[in-house]
Formats: C-alpha cells, structure tokens, sequence
C-alpha cells in the first residue's frame, strides 16, 4: 500500500480544505461498531469495527503471586497478535515488532493507578491476587489502530466480570480461596478512568484525527495521546518525524478535547442495553 | 455410570444431536476487504475466520518459485482466548506447523495451481474458538475463501470428522466434549463429487470391520457439508450479482 | 625423559569400523572402552554463500552430545576438535568448498575428546581428503599421590588432581592441541607429556594396522 | 597506500612487518601492551571492575542474591560467571543469542575458577541446606581487541576481591531474613590465577596479540599460572608447535604474572584503604 | 521463551537481598512530602542538572562511539556504518536505524536479565524514533546503521543520557546528520518539576498520591523524555507517562526545551575537540 | 595553516544565494546552507561560484555511489558473471565489504559478447572497476569498460605475484608461466593521486 507522490499531494489538499478524501473533516472520526461479549471462554470481551480496522479483545482471569516490590497489588498483561489475515507481512514473526509497539504503549498507558486501580484485584495481600490477561486480536489494519485497541480493550474491561471471593483461608503458605460460582454476583471493573487513546497526524500544516491507512502514508509525523478524565496517561510518538513545539502543543490540545469526547460516546454506547441478538461476523 | 456414554440408549448424543447428524454450520464470504478473499465458518461453536492473497509474486527470493504452477503458502494460527485455558503463543508450536501442512496437502489437491506459474497464493487460516473439529472446519473455511477470491477449483474440499460410539454406531462431526471423552476420531478431507479422499488422520483405535461403516458416513458428512456451502456460495454471487446488476434473474423479474 | 615406574601404560581396548554409512564420505565408529563416538565426514562440497573463503575451504564441526541441544561444554570441545582438524587439513586445495564434520557422541565414559579427535582423524583417512599430517590425541590423568595413569576413565577423574589432553602431529610429533584441568607443576607437565607422545605413537601405528586391514578387505 | 596493502593481503602485510620482530603499531613482537585497572566503579554491584589491555576493554559487575542451595550440595554456594561478547564491542558479533566465541569464553573462564579454587564455595554457604549466596559475576567486553580471555580472568579476579557481602541472619522457623547492611564483609581469595595468550604466526610467536594478529595467526596458545604453579595450557589446535617454544612462552608468562598479581593488590588496596571495614 | 542454554544459568529461585534490608527509616509518604517542597535529597534545586561528563571515541573497534556519565548514570554507545538490511528484498529509499538499547545485568538495583525485555525494547523504539528525525537517511539508501546502547549503571534519565550520547556517536562516525541531537528528561510530582531525576526521584514519580489527605482527586504525577534538534528547534521524540493535565504538559515542554539548551554547548565542545584531535593527528601524517 | 574552522552537523554556514552553493557534507534548508557532519570547513571555488564543503576528518561513512572508482577482490566466477568484494572506494579503505558484481557484457568496451570471463579474471585477483547505476538491494554492479580499468594485482596459480606484460597478458615472476588477463593501464603512482 504505497501511495505515489500524486496520491499524497491529492489527500494534503483535501486535508488543507478541511474536506478530506472520503468527506470527513479533519477531527471526525469514521463508523465504528461496537459488540461485547462475542468470545465465550472469555471473562470478557469486545469487537469494534472501526471503518476496515477490525480488533477482537479477550480479557481472561487467572491467580498469581503478586510481585515482591507491590504486594498489595494485581498484575495485568496486555498481549497483541497481528494475524496474518491482516497483511501478508504480519505472517509468521512479521507483525511482532508493531505488536510489542501498542502492547507497550497499553501498559505505559495503564500504569498510573489513578488511571486504573490494580490493589482491588488483590486478594490476599502478598500472597494471591488476580492476573488479568487482555490478549488483543488485530484482525485487518485500515489504519488508526492505537484508538481503535484502545477502545475495544476499554470495552473489554467494562465487559469483564471477575468471579467474587467468598472466603479465603492460609494455612502454611499455601492459599485456599472459596469463589461463588453463580454468574450474577460478580465484581465489576471500575473502568470509567480507563485511558482512551488518541492518534493525531500531521499533514502539511494541519493536525488530522483517526488517519486512514492511506493518510498514515503521507502523514509528517503522527502522535498517540492517551487521555483519562482530561488528564493525559501517556503521550508517544508514532513512525519518524518531528514536530515543532507549537504543533506539539496544539495536536496536545486537540487530543485532550477529541480523546474526552470520545470516552464519553464510548461510555454511552456501554451503558445502553445490549442487542439482543449476537451478530458477530455472520452480517 | 463408568463413564458419560456417548450415544444414549433413544439415539440422543450429549448435545441432542442424533448419530449422523451434522453440527449447525453457518458461514459468510468476503468478511473482510483488504485480502483478496476471506471467509468465516461457524460449525457448532467452533469459529474460523480464512483469508486468502493472491495468486501474487513469490515473496523471499525467486528459489521457491515453481516454473509450472504456483506454490501454496497456509498459515494455521489459533487466537491466544480461543481454548479454555490460555495459551502461551498463537503460533509456532508443533501442533499448528502439523496442521498448516496437512490444510496446505488438502489444498493442493483442490486449487487448479498449473494456471499461475512462478506464483504464489497465500491462506491464512485464524481459529476464534475452539470447539472441537478444529481442523476440518479450517479446510471448508479455506475452501470458501478461495472461492470468494476467485481462484480456479477442481472442485470443493471439504472435511468431516466421524467416530465410533460405545455400541459400535458410527457418529459424525465430533465436538469437543465427546474428543475430550476419549473416543476414536477419523478426520478425513475428501473431493466430495467425485469420492476422492485427499487426506485422512485418525486419533485413537477401533476395530478394522467398524472402518467403511465410518468412513462411509465421514463421505456422506462431507457431501452434506458440499451441499451447504454450495447453497451459501450461490446466495453470496447472487447477492453481489444483483446488487451489481449483471445477474439474470434480476433482469427477469 | 625417563618415565616413572610407578605408570600403567595401558590404554583402553580400542574397536573401531570404518565407512559403515553410506551416504557420508567417510564414517568411522570408535570406542575406546566404554566411551564411543561415530563421526560423519561430507568431503569437499557445495559452500553457503556467506561462508565462503577464497582461497581454502571452510572447515565446519557439529558436535551433537548424547541427548538434548549441545550446551556450552559441547561449544568448548567443539572448537578444539575444529582448530585441529583445520590445522591438519590441506584445505588450500579446495577453495571456495566446504568440509562439514559431524561427531556424534554415543557413550561418555571419559576421554571423550581424545576419542573424538582419533576418530576425525581416522574418517578424514577414510574420505580420503587430502591432510598435511596425520594427528593422535591422548589423554593421561594426574592422581593426588602425583603417579599418572593413561588413559583415564571417569571414574579416575573424579578423583585425580589433574588431566591432560593431549593431540600430537604424525611428522614431528609436534604439539597441536594441549587442554587440561585442575592445578600442576611444569615438571609434572613435561613428563605428562611425555608419556602422551608415547602413547600417541601406539595410536599412529594403530591407524596404519586398521587402514591396511580395511584395504585389504576391499582388494 | 599502506592501509589498502593491508586490507587486500593481510598476511604478507604482516609478515614483512614480523620478519624484523616488530609489529604495524610499532610494538615489539615479544612486549606486552599496557594493563589498566579500576575498581569499585559500579555503585548498584555488590563488586565491580575495569581493565583495559591495550584497547581491549571489559567490565565486571558482581551481583549477590540469597537462594536455597542445590539438594546434592547442600552446603555450597554458587558463582554464575557469563562473558557477554555484545555487538558494541566489535563489527563481528551480531545482537541475539550469545556467539561460539562468547560460549567458549566463559566455559573456559567458568572451568578456570574451579580448577584454580581460588574461591571455595563453602564460604558462600550462609545456613545448610536452607540459605546459601548466589553470586552473579556478568562480564561484558566493552571492546574487543584482543587476548579476551586474559582480559575476562583478570576483571573477574579483581572485581571477586572488591566484593563486600552485608551479614545475613536467617530465622529458619519463620523463613525470616534479616540484613545487617552496615557490617560488611569481603571474600577470601585463595589464589589468583592470571592469563596471556600468545599467537603464533608461521614459527613466530606473538605475545599478547590485537584482534588482527589473532585472525591472520594458525593458532592460539593461552597458559594460566597461578603463583609459581600451572593452572591450565590451552591450546585448542593450530599449527603444531614445538616443545621448547612451549616452555618458553611459560616462562615468559610466570615472571609477567608477578607484575599482573603487584598490579591486582595495589588497585585492590587503594579501594580497601578507604572503606576499612573488610 | 527457549531455555537459554548458550549461557550459565543460575538457580532460578534467587531473590536479591536488598529486598530484605530494614527500610529505610523515612517512610516514601515522607519523601513525597518533601519532594513536594521542593527539598531534593541531593540538595540540587528543582530545575537544576547534574553535571555532564561526554567523551566520544572510547571503542576502538566502533566506527563512532560515546561515553555518558551523569554522577551515577554511566552509558557508553557505539555506533557501526552502513551494513546490509538482513532479510530484505525491495528497494527502499531511505536508510534504516537500528537500535539497541540494553541494561547491563548489574546496572540496576535488582538484577536484569541477558535478553532484552519490554522496557529495554520500548526504549529501543523511542530511541530509534528520536534518531530518525536527525539523521540524513537519503544518504545511504537501503542500508542499514547500527546503533547499540549499554548503559552500565542507572541512577535515573538513562534514556534522554543515551540520545544525547547517541548523537555524538552518529556526528562522530560520520553519519550525515541534519542537526545535534539532545535530550531531557522531566519528572512531576504533584506540583515540583524535577529536572534529570534520580532512580529514586522517578520511582516517586510513578506513584499517584492525593493532592492532600482529605481530597479524593489524585495529584498529577509522571515523567516526560524530550528529544529536540537545536538549531531547527524541532520535538523529534516526545515520551510520557505518568497523569499529567495539559497545563503542567505545557509548563514541562517549555522547562525541557530551556534544559537541553544547557547541554548544546557540551555535545560541541566534546565534538570539535575530537575533530580538533583528529584533524592535528591527519595533519601531522 | 591557517586555524580550521570546525563546525558541527546542523551548523548554520551561510546564506544560499547566487554565489553560494552547498557542496558534500552541506544541506540546504530555508534558503540557508546547514553541515551536515562534524568536521572542517572549507570552500572551493568552482568557475566562479563557492561550493562549501565540509571534510570530516575521520574515515568518511562512505556508500559506493554511482561512477566511483572502486578497488575489489573476485570472489566467484561463473559464465555470465563474476562475484567481488568491494574493498575500497577512491582512497578510502572501507572498514566494512560491500558486494559487487561484474557481468561478462560489462568486462571491456568492445566486442561485448565474445568475452570469455575465465579469461580475464581469476578468484583473488584484485581490479579496480566503476560502479554503475544501482539496480538490486544490496548488489552494486561495476564495469571495468576502461583502459585504465581491470586487474592489478592478480596471483598465478602457484601462488607468486604477476606482473603485466600486455593488455591481455601476465606472467608469473617465479614460474614464467603466462596467463589471460584483463590488465588495467595503471598510471604511474606519482602523477594524479594527491595525498
């Protein structure tokens, strides 16, 4: 997919009139779906469609020993697999250095506690807690793919229900813990300050949100802003290029306004009740 | 009981199917729009998504390229969440190498390759979840992503798993529980016109007189699994032929 | 040099069959006692690209240990076996190919190395690649009394002091190869040495004696 | 044009060069290049060292750890010594997994310690059978040219002697570890065996080779003498050398040994004279 | 991941004693405190750097090389020229970078391992990004530059030492380069900036505390890598973490950009005596 | 010698106007002449117009480039091409190889097709050849289609240096045995190679 210096001339003035080449504007983003609760071994999960971005979230629940330097604290771990239905190029060990790239960019988004609080996965301090395993599914690439993981994983979370621990008893140093097995007395994830991400693109002089992958081509240089309840988690820098101070701080800008938009949108569509029937990718 | 029998005595199986009876399949063409054609396939609750690139370029050095007929190039990767229990790397271990090989033997047999010399045509196959019957339901997937991009085929390629229950009645299209109870499973991926089987695997023993009764029914699974793609691959052309407007039956009505 | 009286100049009984695989150049089996090592010789042949050197052949050693993937040991006695069988080869004879050794070992029961070197001597004889010296390897171990004990097996170096391995060239009884563990002085050294260029010899004519058996057979 | 001759044929470069016993960078055939040594520089290792030979350069970083000991030793401690060839030390090693040289490097240096005692694992052993000192020793060669393996002794030798252990008392019923950091106390060192390789270049014999002499050389030889006593001579094949060449080069490395163990002490003692507690 | 059985390996169960020393007798609540009163425990003032000390061409088989050392942040880069791009096949117009960026085991408090884990290769990444920018990569088309990073003791901002050392690497070997590279690094703790934090100034940095015991609302905290070209005064790598509002964002680029102002001069005076160097010794030849 | 002026990459060094013009080492960014590496600045006058140049004093990082002159050893030999290694470009020696390939058409300037490879070049032989434009990743492709161009310094097959006795032949100094080689015109060391 490269674009020859026509095509790129052609995508920079439609981005100059603020007219972009399939009529958007420059902070608009494209159609998403959304769909929770599509893996059933999962303790949760979600499936967003973002344009011809496709990502498939499994959160999955496991117990571990927590780490020596944080006892009171769970763990998670986010894991991400380009599948080579996505390109030819992520075949075999292709698509592994973008997949350690938005896994990083996830934990270091998730790291501070205020942005998400790890010490309610802890069970028994020092000894057991929780270990959520987010394991992300890239599916096809159209583009724009740090929002649209980081909306589906938010999903996925929101989704998730962790079993709740009716008693737990240590005797020596082995831990026994009595979990109720009936499904509607579960904990929920309090995700609301979950971190949402952002990817502004310069190109030519303007600041563009949700870049198509033909726009990611002729983009000068493009940033990630993951945005919590008007606060910024993490802000990174994607592909090669650099920017002027004052570039930098209107895309900051721009983020902080398009990234709380765009979680309060995200929190409305997971407050509303769920469709009845399961689509998934029969329609 | 000593153990969970497979067939009750009425002819009832653990999930209320009746012994040669199919698990539902339901599958749609052209999922995705990057590959040149993709496919998702539901059997029972095991889901597969394929897609397919090419006939393309030989990729890594023109040492592979066969001067009189394309080479074909499968990947089986299984999604991290689609097992109970979550594995370690998606793919790469032995298990899914073995079957990448074994999908890339059935289709060898299938796509008319002596048509795109010095090329390559590359299957990608990704199981969403696992439900027992893993392989064969990534053998019909990949045989309807070629069709939905347009490749040539001998004919259609389909697979179907078939067994032996406790009182020596053949089973057909195993799920994951009655694998997990230990019964003997016959894999088999056959030309279902023409009767021809193109690879057949089996796990476990049973006795040599109970084999053409269960292969019998493993075929007659395979027709039956033709039948329905058949009818899904006909509805698939004729949707995109009418809302292209070339098809005849639109300009009937 | 005299030699110690108190020194048992008994080797190990040594059986080896020569060119018993088909598809290898030259092929030995050889135990000396228990420990036993099969080596495969493929003679001059087609070079990777990245290997390839000008003006000699490229000499390649895989050493495979009995069972699992070859661990650091296995790396060290590897590149002894490769610098000798290098400095023993004409390999300004085959340029741009490439000599592959792959010594397998089947039974370790001490003094493998030594074993292992006389083996790659004997299935480079066998392939019949050109070789500017013939080189025997002998090893002799140290106990705590200071007598010396040829040929040892592992039982003995658990307990001896020191060990020494020694690869000796067939022309000037040159020393090609020296490795050895645990603490000695160069007295000690010397008559270590000594009696391993004795012992080197037996081996030599032990070559002949197998070669002209071996040839015999097939006249 | 010396340098295109040299990159074209190296081997008649240097053999006009060794025919009248001298090298390019005018070193004489048989002289040493200089050996610098600095401790303690790592604040956050438990011991550490520097040594340059020359322009050789390797860094040791030693690192204490509390585990339970092995069930068949019960009462040893361990010393884990890795050599670390990294691609920033020189053009031939690629990233990833350890190259044959780096492998070989440390089994040699890892059998060298053991042969020599020169550090006896029961001291290690802080309770039986429950708590032992896991010490990682991590060398890595920060540039290669050169005579590694002389470089790698020396830097391990060294930085085993600027190691300080806090005193640890272990509460077995309990499992409970308590660390008095304020006592610290030093490793007894029982010998100190020192290296120096030799190449040998078409009946000539090169001490203390640069990284190009070890290339164009037909074999190495490395003799270990730990204080008027042999420790190993280790020469893994090359061209056949003779018996008098071989005792030579011994002697000349017993009486460079003495200036390399005067070297080790001092450095050693400047460190201890500050912190007097070892 | 492979049993790695090309090294040593040690016991698998060791934990390191550090963990088992009385802590320190004032709590981490207590240094926040007075973090945030700005008392820093080295008794530097908030916007104050520690001294630098740069020398390049340390690695005599490197074609470029540096040396970075911050009080108790030693880093030494080295840098080789163009080689091949291994498993490639179309023509690609500009040149690569490829960066390693690796702790030393013992560099850090508790041990790392000998394979680089997700931290180093973030770090890698940024690294690379950062570079990229500077380098003129129209120059050597297709081929691929080589830039390996050890850092040999961590006492906080190794990353922005090994961007700054970097560049002096690259200029050193020759590479055609756009501009001088610098870096900074930033870190926040409530309302205190700190400049060219300690390890133990950025682990107080990642905990999120409340602004004051009786709110619920959480202080801003974190810590910002900046990496800016000097002359053309462009950003070419911009890394936070932590939660920081867009104000305090602001105030931090432009405390940054004043920093790595600070350190322009050394990184030239450190080049133009090596070429002052190099330029007699050639001139005597 | 006058004090040389150092600069460093990204120092501006003056205006880009008619007179000025960048040469190696410079960009040019907003009408302005930037360096691009760390090294001496010095300006050449070419008819008229100054080309500032920047000389880095270390080996320069240098890529073949098309119409260098580069010194090479051949590797392997085959009937339509010879493999070498690219040792030099001009001066410079190159700390790494690069790979180069010489086709039979590219040998010498007339009568392309009835070269026989084998008989102008032999493994180990050292030429000097001209790089032509870049067609493959990795692979530069020469010419030694000039006089002045071909073997230098070539072995015979027993091993003894060989010296030229006409365009097409070479003679070994111990065993007088002639050999076929593409010998290239090589002008006396003292008249253009400046130091």
């Amino acid at each position: 997919m490269n674009l020859c210096e026509a095509e790129k001339t052609f995508i920079l003035h439609g981005v100059e009139e603020n007219f972009r080449v399939d009529g958007r504007e420059r902070s608009q983003y494209r159609p998403m779906e959304l769909e929770t609760n599509v893996v059933a071994h999962a303790f949760g999960s979600s499936r967003l469609r973002l344009a011809n971005t496709d990502v498939l979230v499994a959160v999955k629940i496991e117990t571990d020993v927590p780490s020596v330097d944080q006892p009171d604290e769970g763990k998670i771990e986010f894991f991400v697999d380009c599948s080579a239905n996505a390109t030819p190029d992520f075949e075999g060990r292709g698509g592994e250095e973008l997949a350690t790239e938005i896994a990083n960019s996830l934990t270091s988004a998730y790291r501070s506690t205020k942005a998400f609080n790890l010490s309610k996965l802890c069970i028994l301090k020092g000894r057991k807690c929780w270990k959520l395993y987010v394991d992300i599914l890239l599916l096809e690439c159209g583009g724009n793919l740090y929002d649209a993981v980081s909306l589906a994983v938010k999903a996925a979370l929101w989704n998730t229900d962790i079993p709740r621990v009716l008693a737990v008893n240590l005797d020596g140093n082995n831990v026994e813990m009595e979990v109720s097995d009936n499904i509607h007395e579960c904990v929920k994830l309090d995700i609301v300050p979950a971190p949402v991400m952002v990817t502004i693109s310069k190109i030519g002089e303007q600041c563009v949100v949700d870049p198509s992958a033909a726009e990611e081509q002729c983009a000068t240089a493009s940033m990630v802003v993951a945005v919590s309840q008007d606060r910024f988690t993490t802000v990174l820098q994607s592909g090669s290029g650099s920017l002027h101070p004052s570039t930098l701080r209107e895309s900051l800008k721009l983020g902080l306004e398009i990234g709380s938009k765009l979680d309060q949108a995200l929190i409305e569509v997971l407050k509303q009740k769920p469709a009845k029937k399961q689509i998934g990718f029969l329609m | 009981m000593s153990r969970k029998e497979l067939l009750s005595k009425i002819g009832l199986r653990q999930d209320g199917r009746r012994a040669e009876e199919l698990r539902r399949i339901r599958c749609k063409l052209g999922v995705f729009t990057q590959p040149d054609g993709s496919a998702y396939l539901e059997q029972g609750l095991t889901k597969v998504l394929a897609a397919v690139y090419g006939p393309h370029q030989v990729r890594g050095g023109r040492s592979k390229a066969q001067h009189d007929a394309a080479i074909i190039n499968c990947q089986f990767s299984m999604a991290v969440f689609s097992t109970g229990e979550r594995k370690k790397r998606p793919r790469g271990d032995r298990k899914s190498t073995e079957i990448s090989i074994h999908l890339h033997q059935a289709l060898l047999a299938a796509v008319k390759v002596e048509l795109y010399p010095w090329s390559q045509i590359d299957v990608y196959v990704e199981v969403l979840h696992a439900d027992g019957g893993v392989f064969p339901a990534c053998v019909n997937a990949a045989t309807l992503a070629l069709i939905d991009a347009g490749i040539p085929l001998k004919e259609y390629v389909c697979a179907c798993t078939a067994s032996l229950a406790n009182n020596n009645v053949a089973m057909v299209d195993i799920s994951n529980q009655e694998e997990t109870l230990g019964g003997p499973v016959l894999t088999v991926v056959a030309l279902p016109m023409s009767a021809k089987i193109v690879h057949m695997e089996m796990s476990q023993r049973f006795h040599l007189d109970h084999l053409p009764k269960v292969l019998n029914l493993a075929l007659q699974g395979c027709k039956d699994i033709k039948a329905i793609l058949d009818d899904v691959v006909r509805q698939h052309v004729k949707d995109i032929g009418s809302s292209t407007g070339w098809s005849q039956t639109n300009r009937k009505q | 040099m005299e030699v110690e009286s108190n020194v048992n100049l008994s080797m190990r009984e040594v059986n080896c069959k020569l060119g018993m695989f088909t598809r290898p150049d030259g092929s030995v089996f050889i135990s000396q006692g228990e420990t036993a090592v099969i080596v495969g010789i493929y003679g001059p042949i087609e070079v990777k690209p990245h290997k390839i050197l000008i003006n000699k052949a490229s000499v390649e050693t895989h050493y495979c240990p009995k069972s699992g993937m070859p661990g650091i040991a296995d790396k060290l006695c590897e590149s002894i076996l490769h610098n000798v069988c290098e400095a023993a080869l004409a390999s300004a004879l085959y340029p741009r190919s490439s000599i592959v050794i792959i010594i397998q070992e089947m039974q370790n029961c001490g003094g493998i190395i030594p074993c292992a070197i006389n083996a790659c001597c004997l299935a480079l004889l066998n392939a019949g690649t050109d070789m500017k010296f013939l080189f025997a390897s002998a090893s002799c171990g140290l106990d705590d009394e200071g007598n010396f004990h040829l040929d040892p097996d592992d039982l003995f170096l658990e307990t001896a002091a020191a060990s020494f391995i020694f690869v000796f060239d067939s022309i000037g009884k040159g020393l090609i190869a020296s490795h050895t563990s645990g603490s000695f002085n160069l007295a000690q050294y010397q008559s270590a040495l000594e009696l391993c260029k004795k012992a080197a010899e037996g081996i030599f004519d032990f070559y002949k004696s197998t070669i002209k058996k071996d040839l015999k057979d097939k006249i | 044009m010396a340098k295109q001759f040299k990159s074209l044929h190296p081997t008649k470069f240097y053999r006009d060069y060794l025919n009248q016993d001298i090298r390019p960078d005018g070193r004489l055939v048989s002289k040493f290049r200089p050996v610098i040594i600095n401790i303690g520089s790592i604040a956050t290792a438990d011991g550490s060292a520097l040594v340059r030979i020359g322009k050789t350069t390797v860094i040791c970083g030693i690192k204490a750890e509390l585990c339970p000991p092995k069930p068949e030793k019960p009462n040893e401690g361990f010393l884990i010594c890795n050599v670390e060839l990294p691609p920033l030390c020189s053009s031939k090693f690629r990233p990833g997994p350890p190259s044959d040289l780096a492998q070989i490097t440390t089994r040699f240096v890892a059998d060298l310690i053991l042969n020599s005692g020169c550090i006896n694992l029961k001291d290690l052993c802080i309770v039986k059978e429950k708590l032992v000192w896991c010490l990682y020793a991590d060398i890595i060669c920060l540039d290669h040219d050169g005579c590694i393996i002389d470089a790698c002794l020396l830097v391990l030798l060294t930085a085993l002697k600027t190691v300080r252990l806090p005193v640890v008392q272990y509460d077995a019923a309990i499992d409970k570890k308590t660390i008095d950091a304020s006592v610290k106390k030093c490793l007894n060192i029982y010998n100190t065996p020192v290296s120096t390789t030799y190449a040998m270049f078409e009946d000539k014999i090169i001490t203390d080779p640069t990284t190009e002499e070890e290339e164009i050389s037909s074999g190495l030889l490395t003799v270990v003498v730990k204080d008027k006593e042999l420790c190993s001579i280790h020469k893994p094949g090359g061209s056949p050398l003779s018996e008098e060449k071989l005792y030579e080069c011994i002697n000349e490395t017993v009486n460079h040994a003495d200036l390399l163990i005067t070297l080790i002490n001092t450095a050693v003692s400047e460190c201890n004279d500050d912190n007097k507690n070892c | 991941m492979p049993t790695d059985n090309k090294r040593i390996a040690g016991p698998e169960d060791s934990i390191s004693y550090r963990l088992f020393k009385e802590t320190s007798n004032e709590s981490v609540l207590s240094k926040i405190n007075n973090l945030k009163n700005n008392i820093r425990s080295d008794g530097r003032k908030t916007n104050e750097q520690r001294k630098i000390f740069l020398k390049c061409g340390v690695v005599s088989q490197a074609k470029g090389s540096a040396y970075f050392e911050v009080d108790n942040t030693k880093l030494i880069v080295s840098v080789y020229d163009p080689r091949e791009i291994p498993k490639k096949t179309d023509y690609s117009l500009k040149g690569e970078l490829f960066c390693i960026f690796k702790y030393a085991p013992f560099s850090c408090p508790n041990r790392r391992g000998h394979q680089q884990d997700a931290e180093e290769k973030q770090h890698s990444a940024i690294m690379k990004r950062a570079l990229e920018s500077a380098v003129c990569r129209h120059e050597f088309p297709n081929f691929q530059v080589d830039v390996y990073v050890l850092v040999l003791e961590n006492d906080g901002s190794a990353l922005s030492g090994a961007i700054t050392a970097a560049g002096i690497a690259l200029a050193q070997a020759g590479i055609p380069m756009y501009d001088t590279i610098t870096s900074a690094t930033l870190a926040i703790q409530g309302s205190t900036k700190l400049l060219d934090p300690t390890l133990e100034e950025e682990a107080l940095c990642t905990i999120a505390t409340h602004k004051s015991d009786t709110e619920t609302g959480y202080d801003s905290h974190g810590i910002i890598v900046l990496a800016i070209l000097s002359t053309h005064e462009q950003i070419s790598e911009f890394y936070q973490l932590g939660n920081l509002n867009l104000d305090t964002l602001n105030e931090s680029i432009s405390i940054l950009m004043n920093a790595t102002k600070e350190i322009v001069p050394l990184v030239e005076k450190c080049l133009v005596d090596y070429v002052n160097k190099t330029f007699k010794a050639n001139g005597q030849s | 010698m006058t004090k040389p002026l150092i600069c460093v990459p990204g120092q501006r060094l003056c205006i880009l106007d008619k007179t000025h013009e960048s040469g190696q080492g410079t960009y040019e960014r907003q009408g302005y002449i930037y360096s691009s590496l760390a090294g001496v600045v010095d300006v050449v006058d070419k008819d008229g117009v100054k080309v500032v140049e920047v000389q880095s004093t270390g080996e320069q990082t240098l890529v073949p480039t098309q119409g260098d002159i580069v010194t090479a050893q051949v590797t392997i030999l085959t009937q339509d091409f010879c493999k070498c290694v690219i040792k030099c470009i001009g001066n410079t020696v190159l700390s790494r190889t690069y790979r180069g390939i010489l086709r039979r058409e590219d040998v010498c300037a007339t009568d392309k097709d009835r070269v026989q490879i084998y008989k102008s070049y032999r493994p180990g032989d050292v030429i000097l050849a001209r790089v032509l434009p870049i067609t493959e990743a990795h692979t530069y492709n020469l010419s030694t289609a000039e006089n002045e161009l071909g073997v230098v310094i070539a072995h015979s097959e027993h091993g003894y240096p060989m010296v030229p006795i006409s365009w097409t032949q070479m003679q070994c100094t111990k065993m007088y045995t002639k050999e076929l080689r593409k010998v290239a015109k090589v002008v006396p060391e003292n008249m253009n190679t400046k130091t």
